[in-house]
């Protein structure tokens, strides 16, 4: 299984919370719920943030997608609680 | 069809006059206008907007792009702010044009509906009693289900 | 609530300024603007609106009146012209606050059904061909049985 | 039957057709239906106008109200095409 370089976004209290905006990450994790498992092995921090899901989204290269998708040649993924825009 | 992102303040009406020039013969042009509250329990001395400076103007533009297969738009635009806001501020405007009024007020309905939970927009309230992110509505999210 | 009539020309961006420095705390403002189109066969010259001065008034106060008591609106605007209007100067314009984006939407949009087909004013197209008085719509009567 | 002095007004294609805006009426018609009555025997314009009404609307002391209404103390009557504002 190959490792790719991916790059992890964070924002709102999801950024807080890993106490990071922005990191890059070497993974074999296949899809979002992967990724999220290999990342809350990282520290107590991620592993808080990331306990449960629900109110959590993410995006694929700017996409909006949901915990199943491939993350497979991705350059970038965001995590981010439900939008409050407007 | 427009979308400006900015941490600067700007002059609703302004934008509006300038978008009815320019909306050739369209007939109803509707307009939204987002405005800083301020916070019933407690005093609110900013609103903080966060935002994905990568993927906000790609969302909104598809949401555009939706509106538009879905309604007759001669023109639309769509502003909105990010960074340090104050109460009674603009936070954000979506405008449309169209010759029809009904296509004008439901494509505008549609875009703040998903303005609201699908563009990547996150609030932070900075009152008198600290600060917290500001929840989002299940009544937005349910909202979106009319669409 | 304010109701003006006037055959002189206004200017939306400002009324919607105006309107929004005077609607305090309410978060969301939604406008109708209805701008005079251009006659797809044939050139308008100028487009006539009649109306009838003791009744027009009395007539959009009740139906503010009523979207008061459906919606929670916490200011409310309506601006009509009468008079001779040329191609692409403003007709009229409603203009909703609210602290909720749906009552804002939903009041105008009530209000520009009403308006078009319960205030007593009758436009007259002047254009090439001669003149014409326009007739009712009957998607216009039929948007009002939505309410 | 007392008679009544009632105010009547014309817009639009109704004023053109009759050939006034407005007139005063010494009446003893009870309702709008028979006002309709009343005035198209005055001449042929108002014949003509008042022939079909479905695209007759009419205001009793600026009160749009049906043809059954009762003109009775009525100061106004206004007769008028269906309206086309905003």
């Amino acid at each position: 299984m190959k490792l790719e370089m991916i790059k992890i976004l964070y924002f709102s209290w999801i950024r807080e919370g890993v106490g990071t905006s922005e990191e890059k990450l070497e993974t074999k994790s296949e899809n979002v719920k992967e990724l999220i498992n290999e990342l809350k092995l990282k520290n107590e921090k991620y592993n808080s943030v990331f306990a449960k899901l629900d109110n959590i989204r993410v995006a694929v290269d700017q996409k909006l997608v949901n915990f199943e998708t491939s993350i497979k040649n991705a350059e970038e993924v965001a995590f981010f609680p439900p939008m409050t825009g407007g | 069809m427009t979308v400006i992102l900015q941490s600067s303040v700007f002059n609703p009406g302004a934008t509006i006059n300038e978008f009815q020039k320019q909306s050739i013969n369209c007939g109803a042009i509707v307009s939204f206008t987002g405005v800083v509250r301020n916070n019933e329990e407690s005093n609110l001395k900013k609103l903080h907007i966060e935002h994905y400076p990568s993927m906000t103007k790609i969302a909104i533009e598809e949401m555009i792009n939706v509106a538009n297969k879905r309604w007759k738009l001669s023109n639309c635009l769509v502003i909105h702010r990010y960074g340090n806001l104050k109460v009674n501020e603009i936070i954000m405007m979506v405008v449309t044009a169209s010759s029809h009024r009904v296509d004008a007020f439901q494509a505008a309905e549609y875009l703040m509906d998903y303005l609201k939970s699908r563009a990547p927009f996150w609030k932070k309230e900075f009152t008198d009693k600290g600060s917290n992110w500001v929840l989002s509505k299940e009544t937005d999210e349910a909202a979106l289900t009319r669409w």
